[in-house]
């Protein structure tokens, strides 16, 4: 469906993916038809209100999702050419961990907390190596150190760490097999601004070191200025704008995304208000027809809450799911 | 650690005379005579007043009470049984055992049991094995174990002749009456081990072991069931008391010569001693078992091992 | 004075309370299981109620002729080695069992509770006391002390469920305490002290209502545990005594006769079984309405 | 709604699994006949399909002979009380001097002979002079005075409180002095002394607790409290071989015997073969075994019946009102008690003491004595005082003396007597029995070896500081007792005059007198059986078919 067709096959390629959930008789369709492609070593951020879906989308392409009420219901993800979704559960069970790693958004649960630390990483590093149980302990003691936590805390249980540092050692266990791609589920929501900064260098770090590609989820425009190359804003489960990250922040086309970058606090101006976006995001099991953001959006027309609203390029070439892009060009100028 | 488990032993001393304290007083305000259920209905007064001299039952409470806790815990001497003569260390030295065997082996099925079915309840949540795993554990709940008991006896011993009806011998002596008392136990343990691994299943860790690329089986026991298993200790070790109450009738039912069978006949023929020397022993070999799981919660979970080793002031929550 | 505490309780603080009773049985409601527990009890004590008019025989009656005959048209659970009507007994046997089972649990809850509150409240030495009667207490098999207790009052209806309510108490004490402490540290109790409201009105007003849900959970399950031991107690031949019909008492009589006519042993046990069922059907609704976190 | 269908359809399935064990047994309902057959009413009769007599003892799989039992000892002293000494392995433990047999009289055994000196109080014994006990010590007269004044001083057995002292006159010779002259208190003597060698009692570890050096013809090979205990035949016994009685003979090589009291268990214990046999099995259980040609059941009269005992005491309405008490004896249907709670294994009594008692009159067998006619008993009502109060019947809480008590309070109710039954545990009920104003009437099985044994007890008012058993003050019946005291007194028309005494004024009424049932296998080819006193098979002694 997306207009140009790549030369090369893309590393990661994510095609009309739609995942239900269902919860006491109701179905809700958290995703919805998402396209979205990654190259290698690169880094794609994810970004939307909490409940639009971003963390489905992590969670399926490892195909990690509660199976007690989610199901993949359509499209395909393929990892360097191979459909993730035809792979049988041994086979994927290789790639978790291996060549597709995951960051978790709260560390203080993320952890075992009857498993010691050191333990926790040795055990991925055993699950895709060959060798002794020395081998993986000395991985283990590397990665801790590469993630800034002295050695000799191995044998330690989470309850001895802080937020900050328990984050550390989830990083660890992502990068212990340095995987091709890293699922970061909101990494830093959790900790504090300066353990923020911290925790994202050292990301950032790591995968210059192992060439890695990552799928930034957060909510948090300043970390996806500081991270991102591409961008993806997300909407009740559909991607409704998706560019390089100058193009976004210079020309945001969709009115959601100038709302987002309207809630934010700019530094320079001096902004008595800000405009948050009036509204809340639709029920996930009756979702307005057409363009699902009509009911929010200032520039709505007739036609937005008709038929299927397809993504357009704009002016600048990326791509934005908005028939009116022009008439919102005009007026924000 | 050691100072802790040192520190409930110490306090199982006097948690022991409290016990024998406390049980002396209630055989005390015991109708019924002993000097006369000894020497029966054909004895003459002087014999019936000799004997209660000789028992001592003439002298006021606080001396007989007196007499008692120093007998019984300074020179260990436990007496004979008023009734038979026989002694009572010896009594409980052949006795124990059986009452106790028989119920930790209901304990172990209860676990054994118990945790599998409520892990498969809670893994296919609302699927027809959970639904089946639940309705049994009602079924197994509502059941009397004493009525249990008889059909049990009736089915195994009677129709397939497969299993001893009564009596002791080899272990497979123990089985039916293992059976017919841990039902209850097997289903408390179901009920508790689905209700926490529901709650752990949902948490964050399980789904970071998932994405190692951990098999399933291997999420669910080795990093759920190993958190959920706090709450299932609990349930287990308050429902090991109300096993050891069962043991006692279910030892009258099968014929098993244990502790059960020997105080209630202690109790039912006013056998002062028997009674108050079988509960103390019954009362310490119940709090050793409550220790013992006690020291389950360190073993599983580093961060009450942490709070014991650090002079463990703060004893685990029992809620 | 102790046990008016807690019905003061509960009158002190009504409309609160109806809202929480609404939003429980709004919530039980949706539990369908717990529905159906609940009425297979209300149905319970309805025809034990009724028993003196529904029942087709005197449960007294002996008939000579029909010795140990199993369930047919006249006698629908058969007659037993005296050649009374089962049926009958059952009914009647209810009201025995069933009252047993509350009587039982409402005093060892009521007295439960208050200790737990002292406890609970005062904290400190008198809170390490009552604690440590209680471990003495609980160390021993709740089965044990409840045989000898009842040795010591003697056979009969009342004394058993003296003796039974024994057993119960120290658990509600250690729950109704568990709570307290947790509420204890809350905001709106330094509120009420520094408002300076006495320690009586804390404790009744403030402190129990809202720590003695669990409690009614721990009660629902408990009342099946009684009418258990209640029955096993007649087994062993301390209880209530055969002339009452109690369940316990009727399948102790019968379990002789277990090899010839088995519909003696069959009915009471079914009996005691449903009744059991139904109670732990409402008690787990209960739970999870009371408190879903509370999911112990 | 469809989650609830499927949770019921769980539920549904789970029950119907439940219901396997119920429906498991509830077959076996049909198989035995569930009336109550009507026992035979004579004594000692065998109700046996004519099995032929074959394989005797050698058809025992393991050779050892299995017999369950409904009492046992808890340690193995010879000084013991009363309790349980009716024990079927007994003679198996311990011999004694003399023995009273099934047919009332007493054979010799480790005594060689025994007379009275003519004074009624001092009695000349003599004992083999080759008894040895199993360790090899040779038994003497010392050793047998020994016993005697232990037991005495011991104070477990009342009948030892009659003895005055005992003299030795030569190596196996002694003389026993009593205190008075009473029919059988020196005949209990010589039952109750069990033969034991002071050095080998002195030397054991736990005074025989756990162990038995006696001179029995058997050693005991293994014991386990309230459980099992077995024993093994001696070779090298004592006795010469001609010398030795018919009931003492030793006819069985291995014999365990197991401690089953749940009633349940003792039928299913028969039918899974973990017995052999059952000593004074249950009467409701032994109908379940009628007419099943692998068991033959042996019916024999029980030693004690059930005594209704009426209070004597002066708070009590009922001690002066004869006419209510004959009313009461008139409304009690006997034949019904004994269909309705022994399942027709009984006889009718004609006095308070059993048929088994040694100075029982046949001829009373003949006299009338209360048979069941509600008319009159309801005539009689009229004429007494009653006028609807509530009597109150005290008995203990077993499963039998349950069903008797609530079946004379239906009988009581038909002629419109009230009565409230009292159902207490044993011991509370040996507190409360001697006290006749807490009860208006009680239900006792009071046995004794002879009658005045029985009388002494029950109506002699100078026996207790409150009178009687039942609080009586009777000084003309305590005249008419003592008569038949001595040896000269215990004629016939003594016995009588306290039999009509008590019949004209109804202090006791004898109802029912159960009958023991045996049940063994029918391939064991029991052939005569040799009956102990306590009126069950002996089983050492008896003759099992070769």
């Amino acid at each position: 469906m997306s207009e140009q067709k790549m030369e090369t096959e893309p590393f990661l390629q994510i095609e009309d993916l739609a995942v239900e959930y269902y919860s006491d008789g109701k179905v809700i369709s958290a995703v919805n038809g998402v396209s979205l492609r990654l190259e290698k070593g690169k880094t794609l951020g994810l970004v939307g209100e909490t409940g639009a879906g971003k963390t489905t989308i992590a969670k399926s392409i490892l195909r990690i999702l509660p199976d007690v009420g989610a199901k993949i219901t359509g499209g395909e993800v393929k990892l360097e050419g191979k459909d993730l979704f035809k792979l049988s559960e041994v086979e994927m069970r290789k790639i978790r961990g291996n060549n597709i790693s995951m960051i978790f958004q709260d560390p203080m649960t993320a952890l075992n907390p009857v498993q010691t630390v050191g333990d926790q990483i040795a055990e991925v590093v055993r699950l895709h190596s060959k060798g002794e149980k020395h081998d993986f302990v000395k991985r283990a003691e590397e990665m801790l150190e590469m993630v800034g936590i002295p050695a000799e805390r191995y044998h330690e249980y989470p309850h001895q760490f802080s937020g900050g540092m328990k984050q550390r050692v989830v990083i660890a266990i992502a990068l212990a097999c340095n995987p091709d791609l890293l699922l970061a589920d909101e990494p830093t929501t959790a900790l504090d601004v300066t353990i923020q900064a911290q925790v994202l260098d050292l990301i950032a770090d790591l995968r210059k070191k192992y060439n890695t590609a990552m799928l930034l989820i957060t909510h948090d425009m300043g970390v996806v200025a500081q991270t991102c190359d591409d961008v993806a804003v997300i909407y009740a489960g559909k991607i409704i704008e998706y560019g390089s990250k100058e193009q976004i922040f210079d020309h945001p086309a969709h009115p959601y995304t100038i709302g987002l970058f309207g809630a934010i606090p700019s530094m320079s101006g001096d902004e008595e208000w800000l405009h948050p976006i009036d509204g809340l995001p639709p029920e996930p099991f009756n979702l307005p027809k057409g363009c699902t953001f009509h009911p929010r959006c200032p520039y709505a027309t007739e036609a937005c809450r008709g038929g299927t609203i397809d993504m357009r390029r704009t002016a600048d070439g990326h791509q934005c799911r908005c028939i009116n892009i022009d008439t919102v060009k005009k007026q924000e100028g | 650690m050691a100072r802790y488990v040192l520190k409930r032993l110490l306090w199982m001393i006097p948690i022991a005379l409290g016990v024998a304290v406390l049980v002396f007083t209630l055989m005390c305000f015991c109708p019924g005579d002993p000097a006369e259920i000894i020497l029966g209905s054909t004895a003459t007064q002087e014999n019936l007043a000799a004997k209660r001299e000789e028992l001592g039952l003439n002298d006021p409470y606080i001396i007989r009470l007196g007499t008692f806790l120093s007998d019984t815990f300074i020179h260990f001497d436990l007496g004979e049984s008023w009734i038979t003569g026989a002694s009572v260390k010896e009594a409980i030295a052949e006795r124990l055992p059986r009452t106790l065997l028989l119920s930790i082996i209901q304990l172990i099925i209860s676990f054994g049991i118990g945790i599998p079915l409520g892990v498969m309840a809670a893994v296919n949540q609302n699927k027809w094995q959970d639904n089946l795993c639940m309705a049994l554990a009602l079924i197994g709940i509502s059941i009397p174990n004493f009525w249990l008991a008889l059909l049990l006896v009736i089915l195994f011993s009677v129709k397939l002749n497969l299993l001893p009806a009564m009596g002791i011998g080899g272990i497979e002596y123990y089985i039916l009456p293992a059976l017919a008392g841990c039902t209850n136990g097997i289903a408390a343990g179901a009920r508790q081990t689905r209700s926490s691994m529901l709650d752990v299943i949902r948490s964050d860790y399980i789904t970071t072991a998932r994405a190692k690329g951990v098999p399933e089986w291997q999420v669910i026991v080795k990093h759920g069931l190993k958190n959920g298993l706090i709450p299932i200790i609990t349930v287990m070790g308050t429902h090991f008391g109300k096993m050891l109450g069962g043991t006692m009738v279910i030892e009258t039912i099968f014929a098993i010569p244990g502790m059960g069978q020997y105080i209630i006949n202690g109790v039912n023929n006013r056998d002062y001693q028997v009674v108050q020397v079988g509960s103390i022993f019954l009362a310490i070999a119940f709090s050793f078992c409550m220790l013992a799981v006690d020291l389950l919660y360190a073993a599983v979970d580093p961060r009450i091992r942490a709070r014991y080793a650090k002079g463990g002031k703060r004893r685990a929550k029992k809620a | 004075m102790m046990v008016s505490v807690t019905n003061a309780a509960v009158s002190a603080a009504p409309r609160k309370k109806q809202s929480e009773f609404m939003r429980v049985m709004r919530q039980m409601r949706k539990n369908k299981l717990a529905m159906l527990g609940l009425i297979i009890f209300i149905a319970e004590l309805i025809i034990v109620l009724l028993a003196p008019f529904i029942s087709p025989y005197d449960y007294t009656a002996m008939d000579p002729i029909a010795i140990r005959q199993g369930p047919s048209l006249q006698h629908w659970f058969g007659t037993d080695d005296l050649g009374r009507d089962i049926f009958s007994r059952i009914l009647y046997g209810g009201r025995y069992s069933i009252t047993m089972g509350l009587f039982s649990v409402a005093i060892s809850t009521t007295v439960g509770m208050s200790i737990g509150a002292v406890a609970g409240y005062f904290g400190g030495q008198v809170d390490n006391i009552i604690m440590r009667l209680l471990d003495i207490i609980q160390s021993l098999p709740a089965m044990l002390l409840t045989i000898v207790i009842s040795a010591v009052l003697g056979s009969g209806y009342g004394n058993t469920i003296l003796a039974l309510s024994v057993n119960g108490l120290p658990a509600a004490a250690r729950m109704l305490r568990a709570q307290m402490m947790r509420e204890r540290d809350n905001e709106y109790i330094e509120a009420a002290q520094s408002i300076n409201c006495s320690k009586f009105r804390i404790i009744v007003s403030h402190l129990i209502p809202n720590s003695f849900s669990p409690n009614i959970v721990q009660a629902t399950m408990g009342v099946a545990n009684m009418i258990v031991m209640a029955a096993s107690l007649s087994f062993i031949g301390l209880g209530v005594q055969p002339p009452t019909p109690e369940w316990g008492a009727m399948l102790s009589g019968a379990r002789q006769f277990i090899r010839q006519s088995p519909h003696m042993v069959i009915f009471p046990g079914l009996a005691i079984a449903i009744t059991i069922l139904a109670l732990n059907l409402m008690g787990d609704g209960l739970r999870d309405a009371l408190d879903p976190k509370l999911k112990r | 709604m469809k989650k609830l269908g499927k949770k019921l359809v769980a539920l549904g399935l789970t029950l119907s699994m439940f219901a396997l064990p119920l429906a498991g047994c509830g077959g076996s309902g049909d198989g035995a006949q569930t009336t109550a057959a009507g026992g035979s009413g004579d004594g000692g009769a065998e109700s046996t399909a004519a099995a032929e007599v074959s394989g005797g003892l050698s058809s025992l799989e393991d050779g050892v002979l299995d017999i369950g039992v409904t009492v046992s000892w808890e340690t193995l002293t010879p000084f013991r009380s009363n309790i349980a000494n009716n024990v079927p392995f007994a003679y198996a433990a311990y011999e004694t001097l003399a023995k009273l047999t099934g047919d009332k009289e007493y054979i010799p055994w480790v005594a060689k002979s025994w007379e009275s000196a003519g004074d009624g109080v001092t009695y000349n014994v003599e004992i083999y002079d080759y008894v040895t006990d199993s360790a090899g010590n040779s038994i003497t007269a010392n050793d047998i005075k020994w016993m005697i004044d232990e037991s005495k001083e011991a104070g477990l057995k009342p009948c030892f409180s009659k003895v005055d002292h005992v003299d030795v006159t030569g190596d196996y010779t002694l003389q026993i002095v009593m205190t008075e002259d009473m029919v059988g208190a020196f005949e209990q003597i010589l039952t109750n002394t069990f033969v034991v060698s002071q050095a080998a009692y002195e030397g054991s570890k736990d005074q025989f607790a756990t162990e038995i050096i006696s001179t029995s013809s058997y050693l005991m090979t293994e014991f386990v409290a309230d459980s099992v205990i077995s024993f093994e035949k001696r070779d090298d016994y004592w006795q010469k071989e001609e010398l030795i009685e018919p009931q003492n003979a030793a006819n069985v090589e291995k014999l365990s015997f197991h401690l089953i009291k749940e009633a349940s268990q003792a039928g299913i214990a028969l039918e899974t073969k973990t017995v052999d046999a059952f000593v004074q099995l249950d009467q409701n259980t032994a109908t379940q075994f009628e007419g099943n040609p692998d068991f033959t059941l042996k019916a024999m009269s029980y030693i004690n019946g059930y005594q209704l005992y009426f209070s004597g005491d002066e708070s009590r309405i009922i001690t002066d009102d004869l006419n209510l008490r004959q009313a009461i004896c008139y409304a009690i249907d006997t034949e019904g008690l004994i269909n309705g709670v022994f399942a027709g294994y009984g006889q009718k009594m004609h006095d308070p003491i059993a048929d088994t008692s040694v100075g029982y009159l046949e001829k009373w067998k003949d006299e009338e004595y209360y048979d069941y006619n509600p008319d009159k008993a309801r005539e009689l009502l009229e004429q007494s005082d009653y006028n609807g109060e509530t009597l109150v019947l005290l008995a203990t809480s077993g499963s039998t003396m349950q069903r008797l008590c609530q079946m004379i309070q239906g009988y009581l109710l038909e002629v419109g007597i009230n009565l409230e039954l009292n159902l207490v545990d044993t011991a509370l009920y040996t507190a409360t029995r001697l006290d006749g104003s807490q009860y208006d009437m009680t239900i006792n099985t009071v046995g004794g070896d002879s009658l005045p044994d029985h009388w002494s007890i029950r109506y002699d008012c100078y026996a207790y500081s409150t009178g009687d058993a039942t609080g009586r003050h009777d000084e003309e019946l305590a005249e008419l007792l003592r008569t038949t005291w001595t040896q000269a007194g215990f004629t016939e028309e003594n016995i009588d005059a306290v039999h009509n005494y008590l019949k004209d004024n109804m202090y006791a009424y004898g109802m029912v007198q159960p009958e023991n049932i045996d049940v063994w296998r029918s391939d064991l080819g029991l052939q005569e059986a040799v009956v102990t006193n306590k009126g069950s098979v002996n089983c050492l002694s008896s003759v099992y078919g070769e």
